[in-house]
């Protein structure tokens, strides 16, 4: 019988192989795709969180388990969709204009995806067009701005104004190097944070809210 | 190049003092005896864009007048200002060249009017990835670049820098995956390359010129790494390594005839120095207020200029940050030529202190102990090309870090230390040769349509 | 007070060892061997009242917490905190004391879950002279003060420390008139008697609690007079005359049973070390945020603690001020204590380096030589009573300064020189006896109503 | 005869008796009061605040002057009265609220009167209300605030506010060691100068548009 605690095993030790097979053992046997999802996956690659929070192992372990629950998501999501299930949320991130700086957004992307969320990567140098176009093509219901320079900061307000003239109803979160609470509170944006762990608690605020 | 070292006895490897002196800009001399502080700034939170162009002015204005004030109340003996261009001012080159021309200009007035002598360092911003996969060595933004390069000596720059970002596209993949290879391959493979095309073509202007070309840092690699390590995002046993990596590369700039003083944030300048004999410039402590780091002091142990990277023209209690790092520097400098003023002896005594009190703590100071600098750039030099380098430099320094810390001569955390032999591993799997690692590197999926290989010559 | 110095050998001044070591807080050990550094903060562009008190905490909890854990992250062996009141926490005394819990508490933590030693300084500030002239020793901001004391033992507070201003009514107009005989009068009558007042009862209080009576900063006086020196609006001179009139006010609180550190804006402090042996805070060019200064290393050579004086909780592009000084502070340290590991020698090394690298260039920098400060205290011990002993420190300051100027061991500049022969002259004029100078400035009208002399027992 | 340059002189030299004398004189010769004004005091407080500014001299010296001048200013005032000669404007001057930073304030005001401004001292902690009542009491036309601390600088803009809303027509400068251009802008002070020389510039600017 498919264990859930393997399968959240072989997330922790990004065994995508035994992810994948676990899986696919699992939804055969008729174990419901919500608990594969929820007592595998995601607690799996909670595990993985907490222990990187606590500084036990860094970022390369958490891509690497990251990568193996892409693999069995694969696997997942039609049975998901099937059973009606809905990711946590669909989110937009991107760099702000002029801006080319993307490790941090990648990582903000990357932890969200871990979470579950269903995240659209916007790429860097965005502006606030393409941001709005891209809002209402995704129907992202949470949407993510970065920036590392002082002299783009100011895009981001520009994109914020741009997207609330424009009736997007996205939670919008920033985040970036320079940024402080009090800037986000400043151009109005629905929260900030400091880095990619809480960048999720954040997101799941913003989206359960 | 040649395959011995400029520098390869430790009681040469001094601060202030470089084999080759670079002479520069009014009556500096770099390198020659003394340490000279080089300030960095930048804008505080703010637009860039015709409407606020006059505003910008104001801003470098204010830095400039600041600075300058204190260095004169000071006593400053000699200064370096380096301006780093922001990509708006790269992209329209007028710009960046006339805050070159009014920095320039306050500095020839306070030259006349109370001495201090002075040079001025343009750094250019790579702004070549605004393309992505960027072109390297065409279209807009290569245009911008040398746009800004050919109107430099009018506009009064003493020494040209560039931070280049050849690789990049793949170094950012290499860092967060602790990928050693493809670290080694976007360093001494695509930067490299790049580096060659790109200094060949600064040099060349130079020659025609008579502006100093000094240096490229390998910033967005091995700077990169270090942050992510402060983060605790990845290990700084990595980051470590990345560091020697990025040796050949900006070695690359010297050989095409970069003469120093190296970029500050490249760490790595000791290696260039015990290497190449070039004069260096470095940050550490005094560049808190750009990044956070574990070589506060080991990075200022050989420098031949000492700088603070960068600061917002923010105001503190006292004056603007340009002018409070400005003093910060000065002081730092005093010390160190106050101690040089007594001979070799105090400077070495100076020197390890420097280096003493950070390089037992964390693996990163510790590749930049003078000691590990001379044995691992031996190693280096012995090798042909920047890819066996590349590769010699990372074997080397994973080497002696395992070495060391057994000997207890330098503390890695515990859950660090699986992460040297994962390294070592990946290490045994990387070919001898650069066409097959290349042949490898061009068939990882994640890495398609990344980069464009026409563009490093590949 | 005893006519012996503590310290009468330059061979034993010197840096983080001192002949009375204080121990306190979380095991924490001062002038035993170490140079720990000295973290201070303040607050941004804020207001502080009841609707803004959520944020005010926040800020303090961001600052406390970027702060530890920079510290746990560079392994600084041992941290003093400093937490200067703002005028409304005094005022408010349960706002102060609600502060210093906070920061206590996450100390605590700090020092349980990560080992790091620490101890926590609430230093009050003056209030008093919000009467103006200011009610000394009652009143609704005595009140206060005494309500913010009382507390501090129960709100985690390990050491005590205030800025007193008693005399500050007339320090300030001497300051800018350059009246040397007002300047000994407001420190060496008023000030030291209001500090006899204040620190007794500072002491009772501590001694009821255990909490240490550190020490007093005559900042009101001597580093206005050095900022408004490095201003250029009173000759440097002067201010450095200041500084050294400043000892005896200082040493009252000693005398009366203050057991250091002394305040880190108290340059003054290497007199006091010398004289009482207590171990000393110190700050210069790590605290150029807050104070430009001349003697950012010389400050630096006989300390005991290292200080950032005051930093605002602003962005910078690395981290928050306060947490980029305590890295620096962090590397300030390392370095002397790196040092301080190889001997006394070492120790005399670095910090006559610390020392000549200022001193022959400004005299604000010269009076706190190690050598001159032992030759200046050695005259000032020799007088009887703080009036005395200030006339002393100014007459022996003045002397040295002329006579190391002509020797061209100090370079003062040529429109000061007269100032020195100024202030020469009108230090003869000035009396001997303490009651004939408080006759005369009773006199002058432009001193009238400024102060109450009953509240400095006249 | 009285000599216009004998009189500088002695201003420039702190002689209060001898600026006294040859004001007494050159009035009894029946010199016009606007000239021993213009020829003989402000000039001679120029020629101070000139080396003042070129690091020549120090406060000190100046304040001798300025002392010099206000003796003799109060043998020519009535004079000028007579004369119908306005002062160059009044000027009210103070320290914000929570704020005891009084010396650079003190500084401004004597560089303001030695530029023959009338200039009325608010002290410190001075509060909105006070402000606005003491620029109602002076009539002055320019209102200077002071403020060192960041904590006090918001009650810059509290006392703007309060001023504007009382109708209090007077330009506000503002100074103080935390203080920008920035800031000034973002309240909306009419200007602000870094230290008590260049104060007078702006005063003058102020006042005279
Ligand atoms: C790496 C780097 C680069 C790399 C970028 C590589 C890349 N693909 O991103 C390269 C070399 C290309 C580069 C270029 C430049 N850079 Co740069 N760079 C850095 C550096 C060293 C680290 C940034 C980084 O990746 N950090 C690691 C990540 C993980 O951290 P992070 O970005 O802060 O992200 C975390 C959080 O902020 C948060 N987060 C981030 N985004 C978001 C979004 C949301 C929604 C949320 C909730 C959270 C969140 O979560 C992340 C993970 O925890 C910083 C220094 C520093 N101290 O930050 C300078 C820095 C940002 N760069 C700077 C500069 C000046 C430049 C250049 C202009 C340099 C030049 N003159 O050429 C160019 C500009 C290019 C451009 N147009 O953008 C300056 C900025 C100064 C300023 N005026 O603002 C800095 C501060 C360096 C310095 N001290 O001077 N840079
Ligand atoms: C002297 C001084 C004091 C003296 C004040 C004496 C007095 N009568 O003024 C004393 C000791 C009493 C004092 C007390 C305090 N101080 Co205080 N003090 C200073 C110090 C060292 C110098 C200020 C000064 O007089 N400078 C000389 C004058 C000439 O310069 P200036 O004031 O800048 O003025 C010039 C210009 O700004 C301009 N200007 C000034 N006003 C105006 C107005 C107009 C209209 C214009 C156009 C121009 C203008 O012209 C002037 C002449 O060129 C500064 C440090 C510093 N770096 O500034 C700290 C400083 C301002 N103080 C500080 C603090 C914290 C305090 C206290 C709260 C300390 C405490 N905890 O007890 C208390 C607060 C008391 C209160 N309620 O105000 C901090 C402020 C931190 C913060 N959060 O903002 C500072 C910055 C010190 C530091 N680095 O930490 N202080
Ligand atoms: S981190 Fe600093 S030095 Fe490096 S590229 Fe960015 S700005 Fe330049
Ligand atoms: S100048 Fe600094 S140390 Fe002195 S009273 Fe003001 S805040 Fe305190
Ligand atoms: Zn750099
Ligand atoms: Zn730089
Ligand atoms: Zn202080």
């Amino acid at each position: 019988m498919a264990d859930m605690k393997d399968l959240a095993d072989a997330i922790i030790k990004g065994d995508m192989k035994t992810a994948v097979e676990v899986t696919k053992k699992a939804l055969d046997e008729g174990v419901e795709p919500q608990k594969v999802l929820n007592d595998g996956l995601v607690a799996g690659m909670g595990v993985i969180g907490k222990r990187f929070k606590a500084n036990e192992v860094y970022i390369p372990e958490v891509l690497i388990a990251a990568r193996a629950m892409k693999s069995a998501m694969e696997v997942l999501e039609p049975k998901l969709t099937e059973a009606g299930v809905e990711p946590v949320g669909k989110a937009l991130i991107g760099t702000v204009q002029g801006d080319l700086h993307d490790i941090g957004k990648n990582l903000v992307i990357m932890m969200l995806k871990g979470n579950g969320f269903e995240v659209v990567d916007a790429g860097v140098d965005v502006s606030p067009d393409a941001f709005v176009e891209k809002a209402r093509s995704s129907g992202a219901k949470l949407i993510g701005l970065s920036a590392l320079l002082t002299t783009t900061m100011p895009a981001m307000e520009k994109t914020i104004q741009a997207l609330r003239n424009a009736g997007v109803e996205a939670k919008i979160m920033i985040g970036g190097a320079p940024i402080t609470q009090a800037y986000s509170d400043k151009i109005q944006a629905d929260g900030y944070a400091p880095d990619a762990a809480s960048a999720v608690d954040l997101a799941m605020d913003l989206v359960v809210a | 190049m040649a395959n011995t070292l400029k520098i390869n006895k430790i009681e040469n490897f001094l601060y202030g003092k470089a084999p080759s002196v670079v002479r520069c800009g009014r009556e500096v001399e770099i390198g020659a005896g003394q340490v000279i502080p080089e300030i960095n700034f930048t804008l505080p939170m703010m637009t860039i864009d015709d409407k606020n162009w006059c505003e910008v002015i104001k801003q470098y204005e204010e830095i400039i007048d600041g600075v300058l004030k204190r260095a004169v109340r000071l006593e400053v003996p000699q200064l370096l200002v380096e301006f780093e261009t922001l990509p708006e001012m790269t992209n329209r080159p007028q710009w960046g060249l006339e805050i070159t021309r009014l920095l320039a200009d306050k500095m020839d007035r306070c030259y006349r009017d109370y001495g201090l002598k002075s040079a001025l360092r343009l750094t250019i911003n790579d702004v070549r990835e605004f393309n992505r996969p960027p072109l390297m060595r065409s279209g807009k933004y290569w245009g911008n670049l040398c746009g800004i390069l050919e109107g430099s000596a009018e506009a009064g720059a003493d020494l040209i820098a560039i931070e280049s970002t050849g690789g990049k596209e793949i170094g950012d993949e290499a860092l967060v995956n602790c990928d050693v290879g493809a670290s080694i391959f976007a360093l001494g493979v695509l930067g490299a390359r790049d580096m060659e095309f790109l200094w060949n073509h600064i040099t060349d202007y130079c020659n025609r010129t008579g502006v100093v070309p000094s240096g490229d840092s390998a910033c967005g690699f091995a700077n990169t790494a270090m942050v992510l390590a402060e983060q605790n995002m990845i290990p700084r046993v990595f980051a470590a390594i990345v560091r020697v990596i990025s040796v050949p590369r900006s070695l690359v700039a010297i050989r095409q005839g970069a003469k120093g003083p190296t970029k500050d944030c490249a760490y790595e300048g000791p290696y260039l120095k015990a290497i190449a004999g070039v004069p260096i410039s470095m940050e550490g402590k005094s560049a808190a207020c750009a990044h956070l780091s574990p070589v506060g002091n080991v990075s200022q142990a050989v420098c031949d200029c000492w700088s603070n990277e960068s600061t917002q023209n923010i105001r503190m209690l006292s004056a603007n940050a340009p002018t409070v790092s400005m003093e910060q520097l000065a002081y730092d400098c005093r010390l160190m030529n106050v101690a040089a003023s007594e001979g070799i002896e105090s400077i070495i005594r100076l020197r390890d202190w420097l280096s003493e009190s950070d390089s037992p703590l964390d693996p990163q100071a510790y590749v930049l102990k003078p000691e590990i600098v001379l044995e691992i750039s031996e190693r280096i030099i012995a090798q042909d090309n920047p890819y066996e380098q590349s590769l010699e430099a990372a074997r080397s320094a994973t080497e002696v870090l395992k070495r060391d810390s057994r000997e207890g001569k330098v503390k890695i955390k515990e859950n660090e230390l699986k992460w040297l032999d994962m390294i070592e591993q990946q290490l045994e799997t990387l070919p001898e040769d650069e066409e097959q690692l290349i042949e490898q590197m061009l068939q990882r999926p994640e890495f398609r349509g990344k980069f464009l290989p026409a563009e490093y010559g590949i």
